[in-house]
Protein backbone atom coordinates (compact mmCIF):
# COMPACT_ATOMS: atom_id res chain seq x y z
CA UNK A 1 0.00 0.00 0.00
CA UNK A 2 1.11 3.31 -1.21
CA UNK A 3 0.77 6.22 1.59
CA UNK A 4 0.72 9.96 0.36
CA UNK A 5 1.05 12.51 2.86
CA UNK A 6 0.93 16.20 1.85
CA UNK A 7 0.81 18.08 4.93
CA UNK A 8 4.13 19.66 6.80
CA UNK A 9 4.40 16.98 10.34
CA UNK A 10 4.72 20.53 12.31
CA UNK A 11 1.49 21.89 11.20
CA UNK A 12 -1.17 18.92 11.25
CA UNK A 13 -0.98 15.11 12.25
CA UNK A 14 -0.78 13.86 8.89
CA UNK A 15 2.21 12.15 9.01
CA UNK A 16 1.62 10.99 12.44
CA UNK A 17 -1.61 9.23 12.05
CA UNK A 18 0.32 7.75 8.86
CA UNK A 19 2.60 6.20 10.03
CA UNK A 20 -0.16 4.99 13.21
CA UNK A 21 -1.93 3.40 10.71
CA UNK A 22 0.90 2.14 7.53
CA UNK A 23 1.47 -1.86 7.72
CA UNK A 24 5.31 -3.26 7.52
CA UNK A 25 6.12 -2.97 4.20
CA UNK A 26 4.01 -0.26 2.50
CA UNK A 27 5.91 2.60 0.96
CA UNK A 28 4.79 6.29 2.45
CA UNK A 29 5.27 9.15 -0.10
CA UNK A 30 5.72 12.61 1.31
CA UNK A 31 4.59 15.17 -1.64
CA UNK A 32 3.28 19.19 -1.40
CA UNK A 33 4.24 20.82 2.59
CA UNK A 34 4.56 17.21 3.39
CA UNK A 35 8.63 16.92 1.85
CA UNK A 36 9.15 18.89 5.16
CA UNK A 37 8.84 15.86 7.15
CA UNK A 38 11.56 14.31 5.04
CA UNK A 39 14.04 16.38 5.90
CA UNK A 40 17.09 16.78 8.44
CA UNK A 41 17.27 18.71 12.03
CA UNK A 42 13.88 19.01 12.50
CA UNK A 43 11.59 17.31 15.45
CA UNK A 44 10.25 14.99 13.33
CA UNK A 45 13.79 13.63 12.31
CA UNK A 46 13.71 10.65 14.74
CA UNK A 47 10.44 9.81 14.00
CA UNK A 48 10.33 9.57 10.54
CA UNK A 49 14.04 7.38 11.07
CA UNK A 50 12.40 5.20 13.32
CA UNK A 51 9.08 4.48 10.54
CA UNK A 52 11.85 3.49 8.33
CA UNK A 53 12.54 0.30 9.81
CA UNK A 54 9.15 -0.60 8.77
CA UNK A 55 8.28 1.59 5.65
CA UNK A 56 10.13 2.89 3.02
CA UNK A 57 9.72 6.38 2.51
CA UNK A 58 9.72 8.80 -0.77
CA UNK A 59 9.82 12.58 -1.27
CA UNK A 60 8.37 14.04 -4.57
CA UNK A 61 12.00 16.29 -5.56
CA UNK A 62 9.95 18.97 -7.14
CA UNK A 63 8.51 19.77 -3.88
CA UNK A 64 11.25 19.67 -2.19
CA UNK A 65 13.80 21.95 -4.59
CA UNK A 66 10.51 24.76 -4.36
CA UNK A 67 10.78 24.75 -0.69
CA UNK A 68 14.56 24.86 -0.86
CA UNK A 69 15.05 21.97 0.67
CA UNK A 70 17.03 19.83 -1.29
CA UNK A 71 19.80 19.44 0.07
CA UNK A 72 18.80 18.20 3.89
CA UNK A 73 16.83 14.93 2.66
CA UNK A 74 16.84 12.83 5.32
CA UNK A 75 19.69 9.50 4.80
CA UNK A 76 17.06 6.32 3.28
CA UNK A 77 14.53 8.60 1.85
CA UNK A 78 14.32 8.21 -2.21
CA UNK A 79 13.95 11.21 -4.17
CA UNK A 80 11.40 10.96 -6.92
CA UNK A 81 9.76 12.52 -9.44
CA UNK A 82 6.36 12.90 -10.97
CA UNK A 83 7.19 9.85 -12.89
CA UNK A 84 8.57 8.14 -10.00
CA UNK A 85 5.08 9.26 -7.44
CA UNK A 86 3.23 7.60 -10.58
CA UNK A 87 5.30 4.61 -10.79
CA UNK A 88 4.39 4.25 -6.92
CA UNK A 89 0.96 4.24 -7.52
CA UNK A 90 1.16 1.42 -9.76
CA UNK A 91 3.52 -0.65 -7.76
CA UNK A 92 1.75 -0.96 -5.22
CA UNK A 93 -2.10 -2.43 -5.11
CA UNK A 94 -3.73 0.69 -3.49
CA UNK A 95 -3.46 4.15 -2.44
CA UNK A 96 -4.27 6.57 0.76
CA UNK A 97 -4.28 10.41 1.00
CA UNK A 98 -4.03 11.98 4.29
CA UNK A 99 -4.99 14.47 3.33
CA UNK B 1 -38.33 32.91 -7.55
CA UNK B 2 -41.64 32.49 -8.29
CA UNK B 3 -44.27 33.18 -5.78
CA UNK B 4 -47.19 31.13 -5.34
CA UNK B 5 -50.90 31.85 -3.26
CA UNK B 6 -52.37 28.62 -1.83
CA UNK B 7 -55.37 29.25 0.67
CA UNK B 8 -54.56 32.45 1.73
CA UNK B 9 -50.52 31.81 2.57
CA UNK B 10 -47.70 32.98 -0.01
CA UNK B 11 -45.18 30.40 -0.84
CA UNK B 12 -41.68 30.62 -2.78
CA UNK B 13 -41.02 27.97 -5.41
CA UNK B 14 -38.18 27.37 -7.64
CA UNK B 15 -37.80 27.41 -11.38
CA UNK B 16 -38.64 23.82 -11.59
CA UNK B 17 -41.64 24.10 -8.83
CA UNK B 18 -40.14 23.01 -6.12
CA UNK B 19 -41.12 24.33 -2.70
CA UNK B 20 -38.37 26.61 -1.47
CA UNK B 21 -38.50 26.94 2.47
CA UNK B 22 -39.36 23.02 3.77
CA UNK B 23 -41.37 25.47 7.05
CA UNK B 24 -43.86 26.69 4.34
CA UNK B 25 -45.43 23.18 3.89
CA UNK B 26 -48.70 22.18 4.55
CA UNK B 27 -51.25 20.26 2.99
CA UNK B 28 -53.08 22.99 1.25
CA UNK B 29 -49.51 23.33 -0.50
CA UNK B 30 -48.60 19.78 -0.93
CA UNK B 31 -52.41 19.77 -2.54
CA UNK B 32 -51.20 22.36 -4.91
CA UNK B 33 -48.23 20.89 -5.86
CA UNK B 34 -48.80 17.64 -6.44
CA UNK B 35 -52.33 19.38 -9.08
CA UNK B 36 -48.90 21.19 -10.70
CA UNK B 37 -47.78 17.23 -10.69
CA UNK B 38 -51.32 16.41 -11.96
CA UNK B 39 -51.12 13.62 -9.49
CA UNK B 40 -54.48 13.44 -7.92
CA UNK B 41 -53.76 12.89 -4.53
CA UNK B 42 -55.50 9.64 -2.50
CA UNK B 43 -54.99 8.02 0.96
CA UNK B 44 -52.58 5.83 -0.48
CA UNK B 45 -50.70 8.78 -2.25
CA UNK B 46 -50.77 10.52 1.13
CA UNK B 47 -49.37 7.57 3.53
CA UNK B 48 -46.28 7.45 0.68
CA UNK B 49 -45.52 11.51 1.21
CA UNK B 50 -46.30 11.35 5.02
CA UNK B 51 -43.67 8.55 4.97
CA UNK B 52 -41.16 10.89 3.10
CA UNK B 53 -41.71 13.80 5.87
CA UNK B 54 -41.40 11.17 8.54
CA UNK B 55 -37.89 9.91 6.95
CA UNK B 56 -36.69 13.40 6.15
CA UNK B 57 -37.04 14.65 9.65
CA UNK B 58 -35.51 11.91 11.08
CA UNK B 59 -32.53 11.23 8.77
CA UNK B 60 -32.24 14.63 7.20
CA UNK B 61 -31.91 13.39 3.73
CA UNK B 62 -34.86 11.97 0.52
CA UNK B 63 -34.09 8.28 0.83
CA UNK B 64 -32.85 6.77 -2.69
CA UNK B 65 -35.91 4.95 -4.11
CA UNK B 66 -34.25 1.74 -3.39
CA UNK B 67 -34.48 2.15 0.20
CA UNK B 68 -37.56 4.17 0.11
CA UNK B 69 -39.40 1.10 -1.17
CA UNK B 70 -37.58 -1.20 1.91
CA UNK B 71 -38.74 0.90 4.37
CA UNK B 72 -41.81 1.03 3.25
CA UNK B 73 -42.16 -2.23 2.99
CA UNK B 74 -40.97 -2.60 6.61
CA UNK B 75 -43.72 -0.42 7.43
CA UNK B 76 -46.48 -0.82 5.50
CA UNK B 77 -45.74 -3.93 4.50
CA UNK B 78 -44.38 -5.47 1.12
CA UNK B 79 -47.66 -4.95 -1.66
CA UNK B 80 -46.79 -1.26 -1.19
CA UNK B 81 -43.23 -1.34 -0.48
CA UNK B 82 -42.26 -2.16 -4.03
CA UNK B 83 -41.54 0.02 -7.09
CA UNK B 84 -45.27 -1.38 -9.32
CA UNK B 85 -47.03 0.13 -6.53
CA UNK B 86 -45.16 3.28 -6.12
CA UNK B 87 -45.20 4.42 -9.70
CA UNK B 88 -48.58 3.58 -10.35
CA UNK B 89 -49.14 6.30 -7.63
CA UNK B 90 -46.52 8.43 -8.94
CA UNK B 91 -45.80 7.85 -12.54
CA UNK B 92 -42.94 10.16 -13.05
CA UNK B 93 -41.08 8.96 -10.33
CA UNK B 94 -41.38 8.83 -6.65
CA UNK B 95 -38.43 10.68 -6.38
CA UNK B 96 -39.12 13.70 -8.13
CA UNK B 97 -42.77 13.36 -7.79
CA UNK B 98 -43.79 12.38 -3.57
CA UNK B 99 -40.53 14.53 -2.78
CA UNK B 100 -41.92 17.32 -4.50
CA UNK B 101 -45.17 17.17 -3.15
CA UNK B 102 -43.75 16.22 -0.15
CA UNK B 103 -42.00 19.84 0.12
CA UNK B 104 -38.46 17.88 -0.06
CA UNK B 105 -35.55 19.40 -1.04
CA UNK B 106 -34.95 18.69 -5.20
CA UNK B 107 -32.64 15.71 -5.70
CA UNK B 108 -28.95 16.86 -7.20
CA UNK B 109 -29.51 13.76 -9.48
CA UNK B 110 -26.20 12.76 -8.44
CA UNK B 111 -25.97 9.56 -9.98
CA UNK C 1 -33.00 10.93 -4.13
CA UNK C 2 -32.90 9.73 -7.47
CA UNK C 3 -35.68 7.48 -9.97
CA UNK C 4 -32.33 6.14 -11.37
CA UNK C 5 -30.96 4.09 -8.77
CA UNK C 6 -29.33 0.50 -8.93
CA UNK C 7 -27.07 0.48 -11.20
CA UNK C 8 -24.59 -2.25 -11.37
CA UNK C 9 -21.22 -2.30 -13.20
CA UNK C 10 -21.26 -6.11 -14.47
CA UNK C 11 -21.06 -7.95 -11.64
CA UNK C 12 -17.87 -6.35 -10.24
CA UNK C 13 -17.47 -6.03 -6.28
CA UNK C 14 -14.23 -3.85 -4.96
CA UNK C 15 -13.79 -2.92 -1.34
CA UNK C 16 -14.24 0.66 -1.23
CA UNK C 17 -13.28 2.07 2.49
CA UNK C 18 -14.40 6.04 2.86
CA UNK C 19 -11.94 7.69 5.23
CA UNK C 20 -13.15 10.44 7.26
CA UNK C 21 -10.53 11.96 9.31
CA UNK C 22 -12.57 15.65 9.30
CA UNK C 23 -14.00 17.34 12.12
CA UNK C 24 -17.97 18.28 11.14
CA UNK C 25 -18.81 21.87 10.75
CA UNK C 26 -15.33 23.22 10.50
CA UNK C 27 -15.16 22.76 7.17
CA UNK C 28 -17.28 20.88 4.41
CA UNK C 29 -15.68 17.75 4.10
CA UNK C 30 -17.69 15.71 6.21
CA UNK C 31 -21.16 15.93 4.83
CA UNK C 32 -19.94 16.15 0.87
CA UNK C 33 -18.28 12.54 1.90
CA UNK C 34 -21.68 11.57 3.84
CA UNK C 35 -23.24 12.06 0.20
CA UNK C 36 -20.79 10.33 -1.66
CA UNK C 37 -20.88 7.67 0.74
CA UNK C 38 -24.87 7.34 -0.02
CA UNK C 39 -24.65 7.27 -3.63
CA UNK C 40 -21.71 4.77 -3.59
CA UNK C 41 -24.94 2.41 -2.06
CA UNK C 42 -26.35 2.07 -5.63
CA UNK C 43 -23.48 0.42 -6.87
CA UNK C 44 -23.71 -2.36 -4.97
CA UNK C 45 -20.03 -2.23 -3.77
CA UNK C 46 -18.76 -3.41 -0.33
CA UNK C 47 -18.32 -0.11 1.14
CA UNK C 48 -17.25 0.82 4.41
CA UNK C 49 -16.12 4.20 6.78
CA UNK C 50 -13.68 4.33 8.93
CA UNK C 51 -12.97 7.59 10.92
CA UNK C 52 -9.74 8.54 12.50
CA UNK C 53 -8.23 11.30 14.02
CA UNK C 54 -11.25 14.16 13.81
CA UNK C 55 -13.12 11.99 11.70
CA UNK C 56 -14.60 10.13 15.40
CA UNK C 57 -16.55 13.56 16.16
CA UNK C 58 -18.30 13.54 12.84
CA UNK C 59 -20.41 10.59 15.08
CA UNK C 60 -20.57 12.47 18.33
CA UNK C 61 -24.25 12.27 19.73
CA UNK C 62 -26.10 15.83 20.30
CA UNK C 63 -25.11 17.89 17.75
CA UNK C 64 -26.95 20.87 17.20
CA UNK C 65 -26.59 23.29 14.99
CA UNK C 66 -29.71 25.58 15.23
CA UNK C 67 -28.04 29.08 15.72
CA UNK C 68 -25.42 28.12 13.20
CA UNK C 69 -27.36 28.57 10.52
CA UNK C 70 -26.19 24.96 8.96
CA UNK C 71 -27.51 21.88 8.14
CA UNK C 72 -27.18 19.25 10.89
CA UNK C 73 -26.29 16.18 9.21
CA UNK C 74 -25.48 14.12 11.77
CA UNK C 75 -28.96 11.86 12.03
CA UNK C 76 -27.77 10.93 8.44
CA UNK C 77 -25.25 8.90 9.91
CA UNK C 78 -27.78 6.69 11.22
CA UNK C 79 -29.74 6.28 7.48
CA UNK C 80 -26.94 3.97 6.68
CA UNK C 81 -28.15 1.68 7.98
CA UNK C 82 -31.10 1.42 5.69
CA UNK C 83 -28.69 1.90 2.77
CA UNK C 84 -27.06 -1.68 3.86
CA UNK C 85 -23.74 0.64 5.01
CA UNK C 86 -23.28 -1.16 7.93
CA UNK C 87 -19.16 -1.19 8.18
CA UNK C 88 -18.40 1.94 10.12
CA UNK C 89 -14.68 1.55 11.81
CA UNK C 90 -13.49 3.97 14.53
CA UNK C 91 -10.08 4.06 15.28
CA UNK C 92 -10.15 3.54 19.28
CA UNK C 93 -6.48 5.72 19.47
CA UNK C 94 -8.24 8.31 17.79
CA UNK C 95 -11.65 8.18 20.05
CA UNK C 96 -10.30 7.54 23.10
CA UNK C 97 -7.08 10.88 22.83
CA UNK C 98 -10.48 12.76 21.77
CA UNK C 99 -12.12 11.26 25.60
CA UNK C 100 -14.80 9.76 23.99
CA UNK C 101 -16.07 6.51 24.50
CA UNK C 102 -18.83 4.14 22.08
CA UNK C 103 -21.42 5.81 24.24
CA UNK C 104 -20.75 8.91 22.83
CA UNK C 105 -21.57 7.87 19.43
CA UNK C 106 -24.96 8.47 17.48
CA UNK C 107 -24.91 5.09 15.49
CA UNK C 108 -23.49 1.40 16.04
CA UNK C 109 -19.49 1.31 14.91
CA UNK C 110 -16.97 -1.49 14.90
CA UNK C 111 -14.15 0.15 17.48
CA UNK C 112 -10.73 -1.08 16.38
CA UNK C 113 -7.47 -0.92 17.61
CA UNK C 114 -4.66 0.29 15.24
CA UNK C 115 -3.28 -2.22 14.25
CA UNK C 116 -6.61 -3.91 13.18
CA UNK C 117 -7.57 -0.89 11.16
CA UNK C 118 -3.84 -0.44 9.40
CA UNK C 119 -4.82 -4.08 8.31
CA UNK C 120 -8.32 -3.31 7.03
CA UNK C 121 -7.09 -0.46 5.19
CA UNK C 122 -4.02 -2.46 3.28
CA UNK C 123 -6.83 -4.95 1.88
CA UNK C 124 -8.91 -2.03 0.28
CA UNK C 125 -9.18 -1.98 -3.34
CA UNK C 126 -10.40 1.98 -3.44
CA UNK C 127 -9.49 3.92 -0.99
CA UNK C 128 -11.47 7.86 -0.95
CA UNK C 129 -10.02 10.20 2.11
CA UNK C 130 -11.67 13.39 2.89
CA UNK D 1 -2.82 1.05 -16.21
CA UNK D 2 -6.72 2.33 -15.56
CA UNK D 3 -5.50 5.62 -13.40
CA UNK D 4 -8.47 7.48 -11.55
CA UNK D 5 -7.89 11.17 -10.74
CA UNK D 6 -9.99 12.85 -7.77
CA UNK D 7 -9.38 16.58 -7.09
CA UNK D 8 -10.70 17.84 -3.71
CA UNK D 9 -9.54 21.15 -4.10
CA UNK D 10 -9.88 24.82 -5.96
CA UNK D 11 -6.99 25.99 -7.61
CA UNK D 12 -4.31 28.35 -6.67
CA UNK D 13 -5.12 28.56 -2.84
CA UNK D 14 -3.65 25.03 -2.51
CA UNK D 15 -0.99 22.77 -4.54
CA UNK D 16 -3.37 20.25 -5.02
CA UNK D 17 -4.43 21.04 -8.56
CA UNK D 18 -0.73 21.63 -9.48
CA UNK D 19 0.33 18.32 -7.86
CA UNK D 20 -3.04 16.73 -9.76
CA UNK D 21 -2.48 17.76 -13.11
CA UNK D 22 1.47 17.46 -13.03
CA UNK D 23 0.36 13.76 -11.90
CA UNK D 24 -1.76 13.08 -14.55
CA UNK D 25 1.07 14.63 -17.53
CA UNK D 26 3.36 12.45 -16.20
CA UNK D 27 0.85 9.05 -16.07
CA UNK D 28 -0.04 10.36 -19.75
CA UNK D 29 3.48 10.79 -21.07
CA UNK D 30 4.13 6.96 -19.47
CA UNK D 31 1.75 5.70 -21.36
CA UNK D 32 -0.70 4.99 -18.64
CA UNK D 33 -4.60 5.47 -18.72
CA UNK D 34 -5.88 8.26 -17.61
CA UNK D 35 -9.62 6.82 -17.00
CA UNK D 36 -11.49 10.13 -15.37
CA UNK D 37 -10.10 13.07 -13.59
CA UNK D 38 -13.10 14.03 -11.23
CA UNK D 39 -13.58 17.55 -9.55
CA UNK D 40 -15.03 17.32 -5.88
CA UNK D 41 -15.55 19.72 -2.80
CA UNK D 42 -13.74 23.05 -3.95
CA UNK D 43 -12.41 20.75 -6.59
CA UNK D 44 -15.10 22.31 -8.79
CA UNK D 45 -13.48 25.92 -9.13
CA UNK D 46 -11.03 24.41 -11.29
CA UNK D 47 -13.52 24.39 -13.67
CA UNK D 48 -14.86 27.92 -14.48
CA UNK D 49 -13.83 30.09 -17.86
CA UNK D 50 -13.85 33.18 -15.82
CA UNK D 51 -10.42 32.63 -14.26
CA UNK D 52 -8.22 35.08 -15.22
CA UNK D 53 -4.68 35.03 -13.65
CA UNK D 54 -2.21 37.46 -14.31
CA UNK D 55 0.28 36.55 -17.15
CA UNK D 56 3.23 35.01 -15.55
CA UNK D 57 1.25 32.73 -13.46
CA UNK D 58 0.15 29.41 -14.80
CA UNK D 59 -3.58 29.21 -15.69
CA UNK D 60 -4.47 26.31 -14.10
CA UNK D 61 -7.96 26.05 -15.89
CA UNK D 62 -6.78 26.53 -19.14
CA UNK D 63 -3.74 24.44 -18.56
CA UNK D 64 -6.50 21.37 -17.68
CA UNK D 65 -8.63 22.23 -20.77
CA UNK D 66 -6.02 21.16 -22.83
CA UNK D 67 -5.03 18.85 -21.63
CA UNK D 68 -8.04 17.22 -22.00
CA UNK D 69 -8.18 18.28 -25.54
CA UNK D 70 -4.59 16.82 -26.07
CA UNK D 71 -5.82 13.47 -24.65
CA UNK D 72 -9.39 13.34 -24.91
CA UNK D 73 -9.26 13.61 -21.16
CA UNK D 74 -12.85 12.84 -19.42
CA UNK D 75 -13.13 15.92 -16.62
CA UNK D 76 -16.36 15.74 -14.61
CA UNK D 77 -17.27 18.22 -12.10
CA UNK D 78 -19.68 17.16 -9.46
CA UNK D 79 -22.97 18.49 -9.80
CA UNK D 80 -24.04 18.66 -6.28
CA UNK D 81 -20.65 20.34 -5.23
CA UNK D 82 -20.89 22.66 -8.62
CA UNK D 83 -24.19 24.10 -7.52
CA UNK D 84 -23.33 25.21 -4.14
CA UNK D 85 -20.44 26.62 -5.52
CA UNK D 86 -21.73 28.46 -8.67
CA UNK D 87 -20.43 26.28 -11.09
CA UNK D 88 -22.85 25.79 -14.08
CA UNK D 89 -23.09 24.73 -17.98
CA UNK D 90 -25.65 25.97 -20.16
CA UNK D 91 -28.01 23.09 -19.51
CA UNK D 92 -27.98 23.65 -15.64
CA UNK D 93 -27.88 27.16 -15.95
CA UNK D 94 -31.28 26.84 -18.36
CA UNK D 95 -32.35 24.54 -15.53
CA UNK D 96 -32.03 26.66 -12.68
CA UNK D 97 -33.05 29.86 -14.39
CA UNK D 98 -29.69 31.53 -14.36
CA UNK D 99 -28.83 34.25 -16.48
CA UNK D 100 -25.10 33.04 -17.27
CA UNK D 101 -23.08 29.80 -17.12
CA UNK D 102 -18.86 29.47 -16.96
CA UNK D 103 -17.93 25.55 -17.18
CA UNK D 104 -14.33 25.56 -18.86
CA UNK D 105 -13.77 23.49 -22.39
CA UNK D 106 -13.18 19.74 -21.84
CA UNK D 107 -15.38 19.54 -18.30
CA UNK D 108 -18.57 18.42 -18.31
CA UNK D 109 -20.47 18.00 -15.22
CA UNK D 110 -22.17 15.30 -13.93
CA UNK D 111 -23.38 12.63 -10.75
CA UNK D 112 -21.25 11.69 -7.99
CA UNK D 113 -21.79 8.40 -9.37
CA UNK D 114 -19.01 9.72 -11.73
CA UNK D 115 -16.85 8.87 -8.85
CA UNK D 116 -17.78 5.48 -7.60
CA UNK D 117 -17.54 4.25 -11.25
CA UNK D 118 -14.01 5.62 -11.49
CA UNK D 119 -13.18 3.97 -8.31
CA UNK D 120 -14.98 0.56 -9.90
CA UNK D 121 -13.49 0.33 -13.33
CA UNK D 122 -9.81 2.08 -12.46
CA UNK D 123 -6.61 -0.16 -11.32
CA UNK D 124 -6.36 2.85 -9.01
CA UNK D 125 -7.57 6.13 -7.74
CA UNK D 126 -5.35 9.02 -6.42
CA UNK D 127 -6.53 11.59 -4.45
CA UNK D 128 -5.21 15.06 -4.31
CA UNK D 129 -6.88 17.62 -2.05
CA UNK D 130 -6.63 19.62 1.71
Amino acid sequence: MLHIVNKSPYERNSLESCLRLATKGSAVLLIEDGVYGATKGGNFEGKVQAAMADVKVYVLGPDLSARGMADRVLDGVSVVDYGGFVDLVAEHSNCQSWL
Amino acid sequence: MPMVEVAGKEFEVDEEGYLVNLADWDENIAGYLAQEEKVEMTENHWEVVNFLREYYSEYQIAPAIRVLTKAIAKKLGPDKGNNKYLYELFPYGPAKQACKIAGLPKPTGCI
Amino acid sequence: MSDEMDMEEGGVVKQFMFVNRKAPYGTIYALEGLEVVLISAAFEQDVSMAFIDDGVYELKKGQDTKELGQKNFSPTYRALEGYDIEKLYVERESMEARGLTEDDLLVDVVVMDRAELAAKMAEQDVLISF
Amino acid sequence: MKIGVLVNEGPYTHEASDSAYNFTKAALEKGHEIYRVFFYHDGVNNSTRLTEPPRDDRHIVNRWSELAKQYSLDLVVCIAAAQRRGIMDENEAKRQGKDAHNIAEGFRISGLGQLVEAGIQCDRLVTFGD
